[in-house]
């Protein structure tokens, strides 16, 4: 008797696949029989929301996505935008919480495996990776250790692969104590006209299983997901998968190595739901059936059954499509890098998705049954109950306020994060972490990727509408402030659970935020993801929709930096702002992190001021280039300072003046010949002489700190709480 | 006092360093070898007052030693 | 024109960073991988950064039974250089060409940072002219805590095999040790990366000394220019 | 046929590690952890016809399994 065949499906089995009585009903109808076992794993994986999108699907269909420069939007493994001299950008952010707060290091590492896989699936080789995290509080007992083996797992699998880590961001909010956020970025370099998809071809094309055997890892992985966390939810433990990045250097090296030829029909790695959604998937984009022979797939351990196969989520595996009679080239390849390699379907013409075992079949689901029969729901939404107003705050010496605000965990030095990410491999990195945007050059061009990640959750959260658009606005700042022009964005949706009218609201109105300004700025949304059910115990985290913008400057490598120096004029750009504290750094610090209505966006100013900065990188007449976000304009100053140099600046010594976080700014800072050049690069864009740079104080409106006081406060906090024994597991 | 703890990968969960040992060892030529799991030991120091010594050992286990999402841990006193 | 074979291992990934580094200064990269058994025609042999064989077992350690290390070490013992870098460094220890082990940092974590680093005076092909210089050089490694027993320790400072040591101690390495030679000073080792810092535009260039010492050791070269954008 | 190879830093020699975990542990209030140091252990499965199991094992720790310039180790027939 073939496993899984003969099960009969009880409420309760139903019930365990994470799918609803309605959702059962719904197979039963589409499938017009009773599923077997085998075939009920299958729907639970590919009608989980990790895969299928149900309840976001409707919504981010208002996102623009197209474009002069984009060749492939939302909808493959990542977005493609166009370079120009044929070269493209490949690129995608992806979740992985859930599995990162179960095993930090082994969930983060597979987080970075599975989003490179998904890039170089298209022929591109990676040249870039980026971090957002998000944890719970400092003192909060889980932290240290959630912060230390996620970036322990982001740098065990990022520096393994020699992927340069470029750019991240990282915060820390109550809200997810018991709910970290791991997402990862990465972008690959493609020529334009050798992108690969994941498709069939013609009916008789073969299906080839490259990369690392199947294990027992993660079975479920998918499914868990996408159910909220709580009592119990240890028991679903032994799903965490292990990541092998040396496994996946090879596969890299190797799908690159047979991308050099013409054999490959259509490529597609395994992710998620493994083999099934990897399959179902290609076979839905090309119009076709398939027949997987799972008997035939390599396997690591003994005694592996159907389901098991059809759901392991083992990492560092691909599947390709290739015509018949190209079998030696694959083979040939992937011996010369040590993988497993093993011919195991092929490409029918029934639009039958059909999984044999030594000869028996073991599941047959129509194609579309699986993907367009797959549940969308449109989830009813409420506006929450508005939130408190930011009442008046008397501060009788906000400047005084300064150093706690640098020692604030979002605002101080995350050098011990990034220091452990290999930021140079590829000898490419012109401006490494630390900065506003990276920014990365591609060898024998002028051309140059800018790369930022950012989200202000308290922002988002205060108004998930005007939040996000002011994230929009802020990361194209960012890649501003390096010269570079936005070509494209990944969001990264992390939400609580959507069966809750009032996050489903957050989520829609974030969309539509975010939709506005990039329609406003030019920016299109070319690829993304989306994490739902973040909460543990019924409290959601703040919306946090996690934006990663890549820019491109073209022209000799620019030398912007981000710190001042000696004997610079240093100017605000844009206008003074109305001292915005609603959301802020201070706000926080107040203990009124939750009160109140986030800056708002005008986007030509914006945009105006984007040009400006852009045209002063590219002219190169200026030396610092920082904007103006969390913080207001004091930690701005303070951040160009540190331990390099001190200055005199004009302020007034009030709290919104000092720490407002109203968009739109930006610091520049030039040599005092350079003025006139300076200033008709603006292009009418408002500016306000700050001061200048020189001394070791930090000067402002008459009051003063040290810089060594400004270092001692931004430099150690963070390095100071994580201090102590390293870890020791590896 | 003396203890020693071993800490294994518990079975099913993939170990790449075992796989890439094994690998080398089949190319130098030693085809004998079917299968290999690597695991760790920590050789243990205890103040001979120590109280309890195998229940507080296994503590360090499960908070420290080991990490039991998939690692499984043996107290060994000497 | 001169040719440096750049040998890529399974797990390497600076082999790319290293063969642009040599073009850089005038000289043909010449790829070889891990498999062949013989080394095709070059001048000297590098051993790229990277993590061969996922750094497992012990950095380095089942790569130096790759077949083509066979080659390299009869390479070196006929005088041939050869250059050992982070991981191609522990490589080069593992198969004894050079004395000592590396063991993981001291601060347990991977770091990526700028050292500064004083070069000895023993005549290597590598630092022709660079004896007593202090260079500006990224380290990227977990494993760079240069370890050896006292008598090897004597032995290489005695005979002049210091060929780097870092002016402040990043890892925990004895001496200060960053980097090495065979007594006969032909083969080198160490764990910053000199092929990063060979461009104005990226980092720095006080690597370029190395490369531009291996272009005068090993024949007539053009040099190219270095600081200008590629 | 199932052997198992241990290996250990030999004494004197640096064990960074180790000593992170004592100090973890300690710090965690085990103060009866007076040192440690770590090890690894490797779970070999060979072929049953193989020869000399032994005397093949060995010959693996000192090419590959143990760096004899730091290591020793020691081979176990199960
Ligand atoms: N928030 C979003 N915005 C835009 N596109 C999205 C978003 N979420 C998902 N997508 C797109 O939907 C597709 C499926 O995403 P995902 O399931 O994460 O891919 P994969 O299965 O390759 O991991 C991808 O093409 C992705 O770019
Ligand atoms: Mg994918």
């Amino acid at each position: 008797m073939t496993p899984g065949t003969e099960t009969t499906i009880t409420d309760e089995i139903v019930q365990q696949h994470g799918l609803s009585p309605d959702e059962y009903q719904r197979i039963l109808k589409v499938l017009g029989r009773e599923p077997n076992l085998v075939e009920l794993g299958v729907f639970s994986v590919m009608w989980s929301e990790h895969c299928s999108y149900k309840s976001s699907r409707i919504h981010l269909g208002r996102l623009p996505t197209t474009g002069p420069r984009v060749l492939i939007g939302p909808g493959e493994n990542a977005g493609v935008v166009d370079l120009g001299h044929g070269y493209a950008a490949c690129f995608k952010m992806e979740s992985h919480n859930h599995p990162s707060y179960i095993e930090p290091y082994q969930g983060a590492a597979t987080g970075v495996g599975g989003i490179m896989r998904d890039v170089f699936t298209m022929g591109a080789r990676p040249i870039a990776l980026m971090d957002s995290l998000r944890f719970g509080r400092l003192d909060h007992p889980k932290t240290r250790g959630l912060v230390r083996g996620i970036v322990g797992g982001i740098a065990g699998y990022g520096n393994c692969m020699g992927v340069p880590t470029v750019a991240g961001e990282t915060r820390f909010d109550r809200s997810y104590d018991g709910n970290c956020l791991v997402n990862a970025f990465c972008c690959g370099i493609v020529a334009s006209d050798r992108i690969f998809l994941g498709t069939t071809g013609n009916v008789g094309n073969k299906v080839f299983y490259v990369g690392a055997g199947t294990g027992r890892d993660g079975i479920h992985g998918a499914t868990m997901a996408s159910t909220e966390f709580g009592e119990g939810s240890d028991e679903k433990r032994p799903t965490v998968q292990v990541g092998d990045p040396f496994q996946e250097k090879l596969l890299l090296e190797a799908c690159l190595e047979l991308m050099q030829g013409t054999a490959i029909i259509g490529i597609q790695d395994m992710g998620a739901a493994g083999l099934t959604s990897s399959s179902v998937e290609m076979a839905g984009r090309g119009g076709r059936g398939l027949l997987l022979r799972l008997d035939q797939v390599p396997m690591r351990e003994t005694g592996m059954v159907p389901y098991e196969l059809l759901l392991s989520e083992s990492q560092e595996r691909m599947l390709i499509v290739i015509e018949p009679g190209r079998e030696q080239e694959v083979f040939d390849v992937f011996r010369k890098w040590d993988l497993s390699v093993a011919e195991i379907g092929e490409v029918t013409g029934d639009g039958v998705w059909r999984c044999t075992w030594h000869g028996d079949e073991v599941a047959a689901i129509g194609v579309a049954v699986l993907t367009d029969a797959a549940p969308k729901y449109d989830r009813p939404q409420a506006a929450p109950a508005p939130h408190p107003a930011l009442p008046e705050i008397f501060d009788t010496d906000p400047f005084a306020r300064l150093a706690s605000i640098l020692a604030d965990p979002d605002i101080s030095d995350k050098q011990w994060i990034w220091r452990q990410y290999d930021h140079q491999v590829g000898t490419d990195t012109v401006v490494a972490p630390g900065a506003d945007a990276a920014l990365v050059r591609i060898k024998g061009t002028q051309k140059h990727l800018g790369f930022v990640v950012d989200c202000n959750g308290r922002h988002v959260y205060l108004d998930p509408f005007v939040g996000t658009a002011g994230q929009v606005a802020e990361c194209a700042r960012n890649l501003a402030c390096v010269g570079a022009t936005p070509i494209g964005l990944s969001d990264c949706m992390n939400f609580g659970n959507p069966q809750k009218p009032e996050i489903m609201w957050q989520f829609a109105r974030s969309v539509d935020g975010m939709a506005e300004a990039c329609r406003a700025l030019d920016i299109p949304v070319i690829s993304g993801n989306v994490s739902l059910y973040n909460e543990t115990d019924g409290v959601g985290i703040l919306p946090t929709p996690g934006l990663a913008m890549v820019g491109l400057y073209e022209g000799p490598t620019p030398t912007i930096r981000g710190r001042f120096r000696s004997g610079l004029d240093v100017i605000l750009l844009g206008a003074p702002g109305h001292g915005w504290l609603g959301g802020s750094v201070y706000a926080r610090q107040m203990g009124l992190d939750r009160h109140g209505s986030p800056p708002p966006v005008d986007y030509t100013a914006e945009a105006a001021l984007h040009r400006a900065l852009r045209r002063l990188v590219a002219e190169g007449v200026i030396v610092t280039a920082h904007d103006l976000s969390d913080g207001g304009l004091l930690v701005a100053l303070a951040e160009c300072c540190l331990d390099v140099v001190g200055g005199r600046f004009d302020a007034e010594l009030n709290a919104g003046a000092l720490y407002g976080e109203d968009h739109g700014r930006a610091i520049v800072a030039f040599e005092p010949g350079n003025r006139d050049r300076v200033l008709a690069a603006l292009m009418g864009v408002p500016y306000r002489d700050l001061g200048a740079t020189g001394g070791d104080v930090l000067a402002v409106g008459g009051r003063e700190l040290p810089i060594a006081a400004v270092q001692a406060a931004w430099g150690g906090a963070f390095e100071g709480w994580l201090g102590g024994a390293g870890s020791a597991r590896a | 006092m003396r203890a020693r703890v071993y800490v294994t990968l518990k079975p099913g969960v993939h170990d790449p360093a075992g796989k890439a040992v094994q690998g080398g060892l089949s190319s130098m030529g030693y085809a004998e070898v079917q299968g290999v799991r690597i695991g760790k030991f920590f050789e243990i120091e205890l103040d001979d007052a120590a109280l309890e010594p195998r229940a507080r050992l296994e503590e360090m286990c499960r908070k420290l030693l080991a990490n039991t999402v998939i690692e499984s841990y043996r107290v060994e006193l000497l | 024109m001169s040719r440096v074979g750049v040998v890529t291992f399974p797990g390497s990934n600076c082999d790319a960073d290293l063969r642009h580094a040599v073009s850089l200064f005038g000289m043909t990269p010449v790829a070889i991988w891990h498999k062949e058994t013989a080394l095709p025609p070059v001048d000297a042999v590098l051993l790229p950064g990277g993590f061969s064989y996922g750094d497992y077992l012990r950095c380095g350690a089942i790569a130096r039974f790759s077949p083509v290390m066979a080659d390299v070490v009869r390479f070196a013992g006929r005088g041939g250089p050869v250059l050992g870098i982070c991981n191609g460094f522990q490589i080069l220890t593992e198969c004894g060409l050079l004395p000592g082990v590396l063991l993981r940092n001291e601060g347990l974590l991977f770091q990526c940072r700028d050292v500064e680093l004083t070069v000895g005076g023993a005549p290597t092909p590598f630092t022709r002219g660079l004896a007593g210089q202090t260079l500006r050089l990224p380290i990227a490694h977990a494993e760079g805590n240069w370890f050896a027993d006292e008598e090897t320790v004597a032995r290489v400072e005695g005979e002049g095999q210091v060929v780097f040591r870092y002016v402040a101690n990043p890892n925990g390495a004895l001496m200060s040790i960053a980097g090495v030679s065979n007594p006969a000073h032909n083969v080198v080792g160490l764990m910053p990366h000199p092929e990063r810092y060979v461009e104005g535009a990226v980092g720095g260039t006080d690597g370029g000394g190395v490369f531009r010492s291996l272009a005068a050791s090993i024949g007539p070269t053009q040099l190219r220019a270095e600081g200008a954008n590629a």
